[in-house]
């Protein structure tokens, strides 16, 4: 297959377009990803392409789109909806935690609710507040989603292809942080990257380090740091938050008996409970240090300069990483 | 808001509390002695099995009932003057409105037995008439924009057919009514909108609800009109929704206001002891069977004989109906935690029930029971 | 002080009516809440005590309840805001997530928003969908809030007078099936039972198992089974979810050196996962065995008779008390 | 919808985009010339506010900048007709609404760097009139039964205020939209919702947000009234805000659209390159700035000459404010990532601020940015 270089953000907008190219029954509709292309423009395109029948801009509000979102998939119709942050998401979480994720079980699989909910997350644009929000773990721990939150280009293209040939509801929680922050080989035509399995940046002997979404830059930044300290860590980007590969992120562990997880997303009740409990459960007897978190602190989010003290930097995740191999 | 349909100019009847009616109106409805006959069936096996759940609730074989007496005009009329190709999404309440579209009562029964539903169509192609409904919310008006959605999406595919949903005076609170009629405006898509108005929304009375004069009267915002009927006119109601349905198939949305009351509590959990000023006598005597009965026999279409047999038999499937739900019930067994969370299931799915069987196993299932 | 045998839901009602008679500036708003009483009857009385301008009965939005708790809470009111169940407080958190959580500091200060919103919560009634729900650990990530979950008539009145005192915005919620399932000695006249902290309801040496609402009761059933075969359990009742109490859960774990977490809400994403991230970083050197929980599966809330499979009951606590300890 | 207010028969004016105007109207106003100097004033003032933003933002001092130019008179005048004893709840675009209001050109420029706002006032009775508003909302429409809720509390507390509120045509949309004017209805508060319908949300027009006719027909269904004003004409708006203000504060609520025209791009962020049909031309030839020195001309309360000398000075105290702004935002340090999150902070509070606290002094502050 030939390939072209993309950034994130076009390599969604390509998984759409081509989608949308392949299945007549796939509309996508959200404040403002027609005519403009989406406040990112990880739509552009879109709209020339198939026209304001299936490309729709709705009215402003976010109940409607996950609403309309929810009864197009009762129809037949597979629906791509776009929230414009994932912070303005909390306006659609009735509809989605009350119906998007229970009508298949509701209706014993008459209705599937085959619906791809896309969001950019995580912080670090310097926008104002609602902007930077990291709260996948909400949707992690509502039962009946899968939740998606892709690191590259590429599988940004292959995991939204998947997301929406998909029958069940996904949430997909784009890094906005790093739409732009680089360009890789991303294959021409469609492709699925499976949903439900973890990737392995950097395979190491020393620790594992679980992350996703925009935080893998600095975790992988950071891994590198230490190794030239003569630390092996490896990097797990979990790519899927929602089912979770635990069979990658224990294999890992078990290799490694350490870890530190990263997440942007504030400490408490974030995501690295889960895994931890996860790990205590399934390689306790392998774990030779305490596992480290490195996360978002528990305050309401620090705008524009403030910022760069609230993410997950390498400094941190090396001072981490050298904590628990040190133990 | 006032109280009574005939406080209203612009609110739309044929048949009055007393039986009399415009029968130049009843000619123009164009509907069969066998449509006529059909109504008054639906509205009397809908209040028959109001009184099986009542009592089986009552026995402690139900555990949760809502209450429906009073208030059957206000949605079977609409549900007949649907095409069998529309869909309609009513909520629980709307006991007639099923049953006018076919829906079997054990069906509507094993909902409250289970809180799920199934269908047995294998696709929307193959469904009938009754199966064309999503799955009944919980969450009040969440259905306003999800019809708005569903109806999107037949549209796109070509389909000429309409989706009636419906919404309760509390229900037209929330932030989905807006949502939903708004987006039906901007998409211009085939909906009726039905606002059940009956007064109460649990113990919230109408005037607390909303400063508005009428529900109808919102219509104007989302760019469409809106009508306001006696809820208890069963003529009244088909007529205002064969009309908003001819409308919204031509693209026009339509909200259409059924003004009627709760007579009963708001459910099986409700002491309802807290409602000042009721008048529930005055509402009685507009009953909707009781008027319609009396233009029945007045058009010779039924009298005093098979109003008795038609209701014995009502009472009858209603109690076989039940039994039979019942039973299907009983059946239920805990794998079924995990039966259908998703379409394609993940792993864990498969894990936890294994781990929830092997515990049943060693436990029994008595030591689940509370 | 004199005490009087009431229910939990008693209880709730008793501080209730105690803060409004003490304090003018507290209101009660919501569905239900005036002339009814309630849909549990939470707040029997209290209308009839203050009137129509101090408890109001809300038009049906949940999003317009807590909207209007902010409002109320800027203009300098002390709200009590009731959300029927904790299912339906998804319309509204939007509002609390954008805004309640973070007018304080947005504000630096000046517009404290001091707001109690109730909800009962958890499964265990036979009541329709929605009504089951415990989504407890969104509102503890979500930074901003505090959240209390009592057990106890006792600690509802205490803990519910300390929420309506406090400056901050409180998600105060109930455990709807024991509401009442029994009484207890509640002292007349107002007292406040300290936001967070945990109450130990039974000294054990041998494991801790950390639990709150509705589930401490098998919880406590549990410990005194298994103490019939020798086995030590220590109970410890969380009540307040957000601040959690570290100090008293990691003392316990350092002193038992083994847990059981028990909770209703699903697994994956809950807090059994933040304990154990907690336990791991503050204590990993104490701990004899994984860390079990005993949790809600990963479903979508099964109704009616199928409740009784998905709520932790004693015999799978119990099971998994024995295995930590027998590890 | 249709585009000018000259197409809807009912759209209030005082003003022509020539500067025409209707003399009797304006002696009713009952303005003094200080007061039609001083709307001028802060029309101007916004204006060149939005010069010295726009010009920052893109010599990369500032983060983001919402576009104002051509909307001044939409919410300058209704600024204009409060009390200062009332409430005004705008949102971020409103520079001119609270520059009128007296709010330090500095501090609305701090919001901006620092995404959180401070009063100087320890308590509400202290408070400047600017001050009386609550922090700045970013969901948007959520500030709608927020504001209920405000103007509830301070009319519990027996205060005789207004609040006054804006939404966009956009933020219109939303469920809180419902919420806070159903809320407002039903509760009889003391709440003016003033509707901004500058016919664009970023991308959409208003034809696609909603099919309703006008804003102000929603009004009906929340049991008030409701105003639809030409949103250039500065005189226009106050009068009409000054109405609502006085049924507000008899308890009726009211919806107060005001038809204008985003001429700009939607924000800093915005490539502003979806527009279809604009006709930004005719919108400048409606400019109320320009109408409105066209009647201060005529009147002889101000001159050419005056209208320089003011935009200047105007320029200038934008420039210093920015320079102060600029200056004082340069001081923020890590440790506010924890201030205020709680105004009775829990523990973890000070211990996770001490963990960073200690990072930064560790790596220092270099290693955190990127
Ligand atoms: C979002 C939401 N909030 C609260 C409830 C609880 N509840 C169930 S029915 C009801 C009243 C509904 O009143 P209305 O819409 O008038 O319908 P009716 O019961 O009269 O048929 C309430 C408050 C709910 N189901 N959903
Ligand atoms: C709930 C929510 N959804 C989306 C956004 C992103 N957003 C910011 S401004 C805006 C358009 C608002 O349009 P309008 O209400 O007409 O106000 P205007 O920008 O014209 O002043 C959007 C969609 C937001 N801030 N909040
Ligand atoms: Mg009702
Ligand atoms: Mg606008």
């Amino acid at each position: 297959m030939a390939a072209e270089k993309l950034t994130l953000v076009e390599a969604v907008a390509e998984a759409i377009h081509d989608e949308m190219a392949e299945d007549e029954s796939v509309v996508l509709l959200g404040e403002d990803v027609g005519r403009s292309g989406g406040v990112f423009r990880a739509t552009e395109g879109v709209y020339d392409a198939f026209g304001p029948e299936r490309v729709i801009d709705t009215p402003l509000s976010e109940t409607g789109i996950a609403g309309a979102a929810i009864g197009l998939a009762a129809s037949g119709m597979r629906p791509i909806a776009e929230i414009q942050f994932m912070g303005f998401t909390y306006a659609a979480l009735e509809q989605l935690f009350t119906r998007a994720a229970r009508m298949n079980a509701r209706s014993r699989g008459q209705f599937p609710c085959r619906m791809v909910l896309r969001a950019p997350f995580g912080g670090g644009v310097r926008a104002p507040d609602l902007h930077g929000e990291s709260m996948e773990a909400i949707f992690v721990h509502h039962p009946g989603f899968k939740v998606v939150a892709p690191s590259t280009p590429h599988d940004a293209k292959g995991l939204l292809t998947a997301a929406i040939r998909d029958p069940d509801p996904v949430m997909f929680f784009e890094p906005k942080k790093i739409y732009r922050s680089f360009r890789e080989d991303v294959p021409e035509g469609t492709y699925e990257t499976p949903i439900g399995e973890a990737a392995v940046r950097r395979e190491g002997s020393d620790v594992s380090v679980f992350t996703w979404g925009a935080s893998t830059r600095p975790t992988q930044e950071a891994a590198e740091a230490v190794a030239g300290e003569g630390i092996d860590p490896e990097v797990v980007d979990l790519r899927t938050l929602s089912p979770m590969d635990t069979g990658t992120i224990v294999e890992s562990f078990k290799k490694t008996g350490r870890a530190v997880v990263v997440h942007e997303a504030p400490r408490t009740g974030g995501l690295a409970g889960e895994i931890t409990a996860l790990l205590q459960e399934e390689a306790l007897y392998y774990q030779e240090a305490p596992i480290e978190r490195v996360t978002g602190w528990d305050a309401v989010y620090p705008l524009y300069e403030l910022e760069d003290f609230q993410l997950p930097n390498a400094a941190r995740i090396e001072e981490a990483i050298r904590s628990v191999v040190e133990v | 808001m006032a109280r009574f349909p005939e406080e209203y100019d612009d609110c739309e009847r044929i048949l009055a509390p007393d039986g009399s009616y415009d029968a130049e109106a009843v000619a123009a409805l164009d509907l069969t002695d066998e449509e006529l006959r059909g109504m008054y069936g639906s509205m009397i096996q809908a209040r028959a099995l109001e009184e099986r759940g009542l009592t089986l609730q009552r026995q402690g074989e139900f555990h949760f009932w809502m209450e429906c007496r009073g208030l059957e005009a206000s949605h079977v009329g609409p549900a007949a003057a649907l095409s069998d190709r529309d869909w309609m999404n009513t909520e629980w309440r709307q006991y007639g409105a099923q049953i006018q579209r076919g829906r079997p009562l054990e069906d509507i029964l094993l909902f409250w037995l289970r809180g799920y539903e199934e269908w047995a169509a294998d696709s929307i192609a193959e469904m009938e008439p009754y199966e064309r409904r999503m799955p009944h919310i919980v969450a009040v008006g969440t259905q306003l924009p999800q019809t708005a959605g569903l109806m999107w999406g037949r549209k796109l595919q070509g389909k000429d057919e309409v989706g009636l949903v419906s919404v309760g005076d509390g229900g037209a609170s929330k932030g989905d009514f807006h949502a939903g009629l708004n987006f039906a405006g901007a998409l211009e898509l085939p909906v009726v909108f039905l606002l059940l108005n009956n007064q109460w929304a649990i113990s919230t009375p109408v005037e607390r609800q909303t400063a508005a004069d009428t529900y109808a009267d919102r219509a104007a915002g989302y760019g469409f009109e809106g009508t306001l009927v006696d809820g208890n006119d069963v003529l009244a109601t088909y007529r205002a929704t064969k009309r908003a349905v001819e409308a919204a198939r031509a693209g026009e949305p339509h909200l259409l206001e059924v003004l009627t009351y709760r007579r009963g509590a708001h459910s099986s959990s409700d002491a309802d002891d807290y409602r000042e000023n009721v008048d529930i006598e005055a509402w009685r005597e507009r009953d909707p069977i009781d008027r319609y009965e009396t233009f029945l026999e007045d058009r010779g279409l039924l009298g005093p004989d098979d109003f008795e047999s038609i209701r014995e038999a009502a009472e009858e499937r209603a109690r076989e109906a039940a039994e039979s739900a019942l039973e299907i019930a009983e059946t239920q067994s805990p794998e079924e935690v995990f039966d259908e969370v998703f379409a394609n299931p993940p792993d864990y799915v498969d894990d936890q029930r294994e781990e929830l069987l092997d515990l049943v196993d060693r436990h029994g299932e008595a030591a689940f029971r509370w």
